[in-house]
């Protein structure tokens, strides 16, 4: 326990974060970060995990204005649904910052800055190498997809930005695409029965790095190589991803990072001493290519 | 004053109201240790918000109680909800309904989909875990169907309803949507206690066959809880839109688990026939205490969040055993 | 009724049958077990439909699809097992579906009050608050017989009301039962007592296997004959056992089991008690004067909270039914649907159960064994159908019992507890039964017998102990006792 | 032969195969590659074993009127544990350590539905929280990738061309049911589902029946936890068995087992598994979009419980049969009136 100081007095500093959960590595990577950087930056976090329930991150940042806390910073569970919330911690004087995900309210002046990847763009990155590397091709490009869990942001996003690029040119056609949960299992399972019920596939797009790790599986045993005879993009990067990248059985994985620490803590330390701050702040993000992933993997904490 | 004392000390309550009276107990407990040890937690203002935060789920319970009183389950609660903020949001925003048109027709939507499963569940004898699975998918799907994307809410009644509280004196508030779950606690306690029908639900969680036998109309019964419950998941669906004055397809996932915990944990029977709707408010700020509990905690990390919740639910469950054990 | 066949599979429960019943009169439906009587009840009301045949009321073709619109036409029914709600009150038994309301509230003082008023008229008094799973068998089945006579009905029809009541609830039902048919009101009443139904009917009906025997007028008939009628031979002389001087015990043997002490508290009160080898002790009370209670406390299915038990002369503690069967006790329940039977299984795995339990799951009887076991029951207490893969469920009343007797024959106890072991079990059967307890005990079985039939206690114990309010007032050696000298007894109360 | 118990749940997978086959005539084609039968059926068989495993066990626990909600997390623990160990010891080891924590685990939740008495559903429901945050705490919340070659055979490897993952599910299934069967413990947890009160009375110890239910429960869970973690070559403590209690509950109910408890059917189980493990595998197979994958499911369970049910069935064929009076009545023996 203990008391909690007063928002921006003393120059001690409590951060309420709500997290959306722990339902991917990547998620527990990016809760890693944000604990370990609060720490070093002397930032009295105040910590907790919604189980990917809205009404829990609701009733967590409640809490953080009955505790009275410097900032709130989020992950939210969806884009919708925050007015009511934002709406008190506004009037309890606390700023917000949003982290990772977007929300979708007309009142920008709820929160003071969204940090976090674009998933949209993440897609488009992914669907941009795509077109380079196929530019030269005149057959027609059966593409396959492995698809975030059915409804949420990522999955969403990622779907349009792909498919803004790959529709655009009539030579790719998506044979297959379904949703395979963001779970190894599942991508497993799923690319199984697209092996099975499409003739021929030449490149997937797997939504994230696990579901890819997972398809590479089947496609092993079906009996073709991946990376040759089905080309792989996945988002993420992380470490098995840029493995299987650096062993060649990817060919191209965009970064979505996780590790928004040291970065989210620099703004939580000038939004409470009431500097302004860019209204959207990109994470430090790359793409990787084999010789990129050799590069990166001996680094990579995740 | 002695004389109440000694009628205090001598009072022995009902043991069919003990796991009720065992889990106010253990809430009162919690929320003296949590006002000991975090000292914003002690504002009233902290129970209200549970309140504030779970008047759906309550809802949902409410109804589920019915369910779960004929001995019955239902699994699609979570679903239904969904798909009734689903069905709200896209009414409201994509086709220009006006509230008053919409809040009727998606209570009507869900009171149906639980008649229909009553129905199969009734007539065709199949059981209603099944039955109720599968109106989970339906209705997940249907919400899929609607749209994959969560939908803001810009109603201005749905605004007015999500932000205008309803202050109590001090700093204290609750929203309307705890009003409106109190009332459908009371109407479905005064239901359940006062009217034939009612008894007929605790009849048949008896024994269906005796409440057969004895001439009640247990048909009637059983898909009348059925679709009570799709009504209470359609209006807890209702709450939850004013709540987050948004829909998400992916809403009320896990919820109907929930419910069920919250009604078993408030002293409800699962096999059918003992228990109140009292016991399932209880059993809603049982699990809302808990979660508080460890917000306002704030140390720990996502795993041990869990783990603690396991552990402060087996706290809870125990000692109500134990309690309502010992002082029989 | 006319022309009504029910068949069930692999089981023609009834084969044509006709039944007629007018107003004003008290039709007994006679028949052994199995014979389709609980089944004709339930085609005419609706639980079950029919196969062929016809049912009219007065005149008109009726087809009821429930006991809900049996009820609504004035057809009143208290079905063959107590079918009651045991997590309701008894005041709510009485009168669910018609309780006492105002702007369709719920009148809860008026409904308490109406039912103690009810119960008052069969001289039964209970907490009409109290929970009916925590009466008695015979409790509960006053308050099915006091719900179906609160029905305005035309019909009234009982199956086997008296199965569990005393003399004295027996002759308050009757007393009943004649004002009402001096009103007019038209009763069907089945009862495997032949002097009960000697006492009311005006006519009946008797079945055999299914099929129709006839119609009769009680004047003109006798007991002998009815027997004869419902069993398809003479039955060798029911009396007999009475007369036969019952082969004493050696003159002294050795004490099996001693209670000393022993209580419950709200249960019963600390009694001392003790059985010697090969003997019958009867126990003798009113409804409710505790004879379960005291059964139970001996079989360890409840907690004494006082005194002691030795067996043998060797101290026990009687934890529970497992340990109370480690020193070979068995316990036969009354109430054979909650605490007896498993429904869903068959005749032979009921049979085997409970000497399988001792075995411990390991040590599995094998199956030509559970057969062999089963086909000895089944034979020796003409248990129907004669097949041991029948499921339990399935079985008429009577049958169910026998199945519940075998079960505990089966594990050769030292001490056996019958309580109420002949409940809704045929005048045949039931002599089979008291010859075999009697013979049991002469190869040294020691037996607890628990009835309400007092006759059949005294018929076959050679000691009665006599309760009253939960305690044991009296113990009596049985040398020509008489059912007079017990119930002067218990009006007395004093003990001894 | 429609008597049999397992006739309606094995029609309605067959019907389902059909189905498949109708749509697609190359889902039924199997191939040799690698020395190992290959194809969708193969596909099914492999990936439903976890599902049966699961089942199998769930089955014993629903016959004794209880329910097993904490299955899922119980997979997420043992394949965290299996894999963490991994790094440090040998397989067996490692395998041993893991199967030993979900004993653990299972008679924990023994404990509190046959020693505390709570209600299963609730008594089981704290595992299934604390659990899977348990699943995430051996792991570290990361997904813990193993490359032991034993250790992948549990799930890759093949016997006799048969993939292995499911022959440990057939044999688990067979050992069971010959247990079940061939001793006294079938009848013993049928009587105690099916009265317990009447079991109690009748000398069998309940208690340690239904608390044994719950650790082989777990123990079901816990092999199906390594297979799973074998098959995805990582132990995911977020991911792994998740919802899987109710795809369990799913396959006993459709195997013709009441959750009322008393009389169960393994066999039927195993098919109720292999069913809804078809289900999954033909939304893939059919490319049904992702978005109707629930509606085609709802409307797929749906269909297999009508044809399944006795009450739906006997509405159909009956076209209102009706009683015909008889012409005449037959005189009974003797007419009298009675005066009233
Ligand atoms: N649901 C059922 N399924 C199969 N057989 C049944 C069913 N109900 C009754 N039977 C059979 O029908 C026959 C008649 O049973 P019924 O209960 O009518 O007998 P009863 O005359 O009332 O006997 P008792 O005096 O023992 O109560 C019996 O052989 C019984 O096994
Ligand atoms: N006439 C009565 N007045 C009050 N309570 C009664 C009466 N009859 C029965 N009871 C209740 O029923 C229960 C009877 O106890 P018990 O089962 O030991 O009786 P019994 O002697 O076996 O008689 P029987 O089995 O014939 O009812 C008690 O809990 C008691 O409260
Ligand atoms: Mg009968
Ligand atoms: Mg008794």
């Amino acid at each position: 326990g203990g008391g909690s100081p007063a928002a921006g007095g003393d120059g001690a500093i409590t951060l309420g974060f709500a997290q959306v959960g722990a339902e991917s590595g990547w998620r527990t990577a990016n809760t890693k970060s944000i604990q370990e950087s609060a720490k070093s930056a002397n930032i009295t976090l105040k910590f907790s995990d919604a189980q990917q329930k809205q009404a829990n991150q609701i009733q967590a940042i409640r809490s953080y204005i009955q505790q009275k806390v410097s900032v709130i910073a989020f992950s939210p569970v969806v884009e919708t649904g925050w007015d009511t919330v934002l709406k008190e911690a506004k009037t309890a004087n606390i700023p917000v910052i949003l982290t990772d995900r977007a929300i979708d309210s007309k009142d920008t002046s709820l929160y003071k800055s969204f940090l976090g990847s674009d998933f949209v763009n993440e897609g488009k990155e992914a669907g941009d190498w795509v077109a380079k590397e196929y530019a030269s091709a005149t057959a027609p490009v059966n593409v396959a997809v492995l698809e975030g869990t059915t409804g949420s942001a990522p999955a969403n996003d990622r779907s349009k930005g792909f498919n803004d690029v790959v529709k655009a040119d009539p030579k790719f056609k998506i044979v297959a695409s379904q949703s395979g949960d963001f779970t190894r299992a599942q991508g497993k399972q799923v690319m199984e029965s697209f092996l099975k019920s499409q003739s021929k596939i030449d490149l997937l797009f797997a939504q994230n790095d696990d579901m890819g790790l997972g398809a590479l599986d089947a496609i092993q045993a079906a009996g073709l190589t991946p990376g040759k005879d089905i080309k792989i993009v996945t988002v993420d990067g992380t470490h098995d991803g840029l493995q299987a990248l650096a062993d060649g059985k990817f060919n191209y994985v965009v970064e979505c990072n996780p590790l928004l620490g040291p970065q989210l803590m620099d703004l939580v330390k000038k939004v409470a001493a009431g500097q302004s701050v860019p209204e959207r702040i990109l994470t430090k993000e790359t793409a990787f290519d084999q010789a990129a992933a050799k590069a990166a993997l001996p680094s990579r904490q995740y | 004053m002695t004389a109440l004392a000694v009628r205090l000390r001598s009072y022995r309550p009902q043991r069919r109201y003990l796991p009720v009276l065992a889990a106010f107990a253990l809430l009162v407990g919690a929320y003296g240790f949590g006002a000991a040890r975090y000292p914003a937690f002690g504002s009233g203002q902290v129970v209200l918000d549970i309140f504030i935060d779970h008047a759906f789920l309550l809802v949902v319970a409410v109804g589920a109680t019915f369910v779960i009183l004929t001995g019955g389950i239902d699994l699609s609660v979570g679903s239904v909800a969904a798909l009734s903020t689903m069905a709200s949001a896209d009414l409201l925003q994509h086709k220009g309904w006006p509230a008053y048109a919409v809040i009727p027709l998606v209570l009507a939507m869900g009171a149906i989909l639980g008649f229909a499963m009553g129905l199969v569940i009734h007539y065709f004898e199949i059981q209603p875990f099944i039955v109720t699975l599968a109106g989970m998918f339906l209705a997940r799907g249907l919400c899929y169907t609607i749209s994959t994307e969560s939908i803001a809410i810009d109603n201005g009644t749905y605004t007015a309803m999500a932000q205008t509280p309803i202050p109590l004196g001090g700093t204290l508030h609750v929203s309307p949507s705890v009003v409106i779950a109190l009332v459908v606690v009371a109407i479905a306690g005064y239901v359940l206690h006062f009217s034939r029908f009612g008894r007929t639900v605790y009849a048949v969680g008896g024994g269906e066959r005796s409440a057969l036998l004895m001439g009640l109309a247990v048909a009637r019964t059983k898909v009348a809880v059925y679709t009570i419950s799709g009504l209470c998941s359609a209006l807890g669906g209702v709450l939850m839109a004013f709540y987050t004055l948004s829909a998400d397809p992916l809403g009320g996932v896990g919820m109907e688990l929930d419910a069920i915990a919250a009604v078993v944990i408030g002293g409800t029977i699962l096999t059918g026939g003992s228990g109140y709707v009292l016991g399932t408010v209880l059993g809603v700020l049982v699990l809302g205490i808990i979660q508080t509990l460890i917000t306002f905690d704030g140390t720990l990390s996502s795993w041990w969040t869990r783990i603690v919740i396991g552990v402060l639910l087996f706290v809870f469950i125990a000692l109500q055993r134990l309690i309502a054990r010992r002082s029989r | 009724m006319t022309g009504i066949s029910k068949r069930f599979p692999g089981v023609t429960a009834l084969d044509g049958v006709d039944f007629r019943l007018f107003p004003g009169e008290v039709h007994a439906l006679m028949g052994e077990n199995g014979a389709g009587k609980s089944t004709l009840i339930k085609v005419l009301t609706g639980v079950e439909g029919v196969d062929a045949g016809a049912i009219e009321l007065s005149g008109s073709p009726v087809a009821f699809g429930g006991p809900d619109q049996a009820q609504r036409a004035g057809v009143s029914t208290v079905y063959q097992e107590v079918n009651l709600c045991p997590n309701l009150s008894v005041a709510e038994n009485i009168f669910i579906g018609r309780e006492p309301r105002r702007f369709g509230r719920i009148q809860w003082s008026r409904m308490r009050k109406r039912a103690e008023e009810l119960l008052a008229r069969l001289d039964l008094r209970v907490d009409v608050s109290a929970e009916l799973g925590t009466q008695s068998i015979a409790v509960q089945q006053m308050v099915a017989i006091a719900r179906a006579l609160d029905v305005q009905a035309r019909v009234l029809v009982l199956d086997e009301p008296t199965s569990s009541l005393d003399a004295k609830e027996v002759e308050q039902l009757m007393t009943v039962l004649r004002a009402l048919r001096a009103d007019g009101m038209a009763i069907l009443f089945v009862s495997h007592f032949i002097d009960q139904v000697f006492a009311i009917a005006d006519r009946m009906t008797v079945l055999r296997n299914g099929k129709l025997v006839g119609e009769y007028l009680t004047a003109e008939m006798t007991p002998v004959e009815l027997v004869r009628k419902m069993i398809g031979k003479e039955l060798a002389a029911l009396d007999e056992l009475e007369v036969s001087e019952r082969s004493r015990p050696d003159a002294d043997p050795p004490v099996l089991v001693s209670a000393d002490g022993l209580g419950r508290n709200g249960a019963i009160e600390p009694f001392a008690l003790t059985v010697k080898r090969g003997e019958v002790v009867g126990l003798a009370g009113l409804l409710g004067s505790g004879r379960t209670e005291l059964a139970r406390l001996l079989f360890g299915a409840d907690h004494a909270d006082a005194g002691t038990v030795d067996i043998d002369g060797q101290r026990v503690h009687l934890r529970s039914p497992r340990v109370a069967m480690k020193h070979r006790i068995a316990f036969c329940s009354e109430n054979r649907k909650t605490e007896g039977l498993i429904a869903e299984l068959t005749i032979r795995e009921n049979i085997a159960l409970a000497v399988q339990a001792s075995r411990g799951w390991l040590r599995p009887i094998p199956r030509r064994r559970q057969l062999e076991l089963a086909a000895r029951y089944i034979e020796a207490l003409d248990i129907r159908p004669a097949d041991p893969e029948a499921v339990v469920g399935t079985l008429s009343g009577g049958n169910q019992q026998k199945v519940l007797l075998a079960r505990w024959l089966a594990t050769e106890p030292r001490l056996l507890i019958l309580d109420e072991p002949t409940r809704g079990i045929d005048i045949g059967a039931k002599a089979e039964i008291q010859r075999l307890v009697a013979s049991l005990s002469e190869d040294g079985m020691a037996v607890l017998f628990v009835s309400a039939e007092l006759e059949e206690v005294l018929r076959l114990s050679h000691h009665v102990a006599v309760l009253r309010d939960r305690r044991v007032v009296a113990q009596l050696a049985n040398e020509g006792l008489t059912p007079e000298e017990i119930m002067s007894t218990i009006a007395d109360g004093t003990g001894s | 032969m429609t008597r049999h118990r397992l006739f309606w749940p094995a029609a309605a997978l067959v019907a389902l195969l059909l189905g498949n086959v109708a749509v697609s005539p190359r889902f039924f084609a199997i191939e040799i590659r690698d020395g190992h039968l290959y194809g969708n059926v193969i596909d099914i068989l492999r990936n439903g074993a976890p599902l049966i495993l699961v089942a199998v066990g769930m089955t014993l626990v629903v016959a004794t009127r209880g329910i097993d909600l904490s299955v899922g997390a119980v997979v997420a623990v043992s394949g965290g544990m299996a894999c963490v160990q991994l790094g440090s010891t040998s397989v067996v080891l490692a395998v041993a350590m893991a199967l030993g924590l979900c004993l653990v685990l299972g008679a924990w939740n023994g404990w509190l539905v046959a020693g505390l008495k709570i209600q299963p559903i609730v008594a089981t429901l704290i595992l299934m929280v604390a659990g899977r945050g348990l699943a995430q705490l051996i792991t570290g919340g990361q997904i813990v990738t193993v490359s032991s070659a034993p250790f992948l055979a549990i799930a890759g490897g093949y016997l006799l061309t048969l993939p292995l993952s499911f022959l440990i599910a057939m044999a688990v299934f067979a050992l069971t049911s010959l247990v079940v069967r061939r001793t006294a413990l079938g009848l013993l947890l049928e009587s105690v589902g099916g009265n317990p009160e009447a079991s109690r009375l009748s000398g069998l110890r309940s208690g340690r029946l239904i608390w044994l239910c719950y650790v082989f429960s777990a123990l079901c869970a816990g092999i199906a936890g390594l297979i799973i973690s074998s098959n995805v070559t990582g132990a995911d403590g977020n991911n792994a068995g998740l919802w899987m209690e109710l795809d369990a509950i799913l396959a006993v109910v459709i195997g013709g087992t009441q959750l009322t408890g008393g009389r169960f059917s393994l066999g039927g189980t195993v098919i109720g598994a292999l069913l809804i493990q078809t289900l999954t595998t033909t939304v893939y197979a059919l490319g049904i979009p992702s978005q109707e994958t629930l509606l085609f499911k709802a409307v797929v369970v749906t269909a297999v419980c009508l044809v399944q049910s006795p009450a739906f069935r006997a509405k159909l064929v009956r076209r209102r049969r009706r009683p015909e009076p008889p012409a005449s009545l037959p005189a009974p023996e003797k007419k009298v009136e009675v005066a009233s």
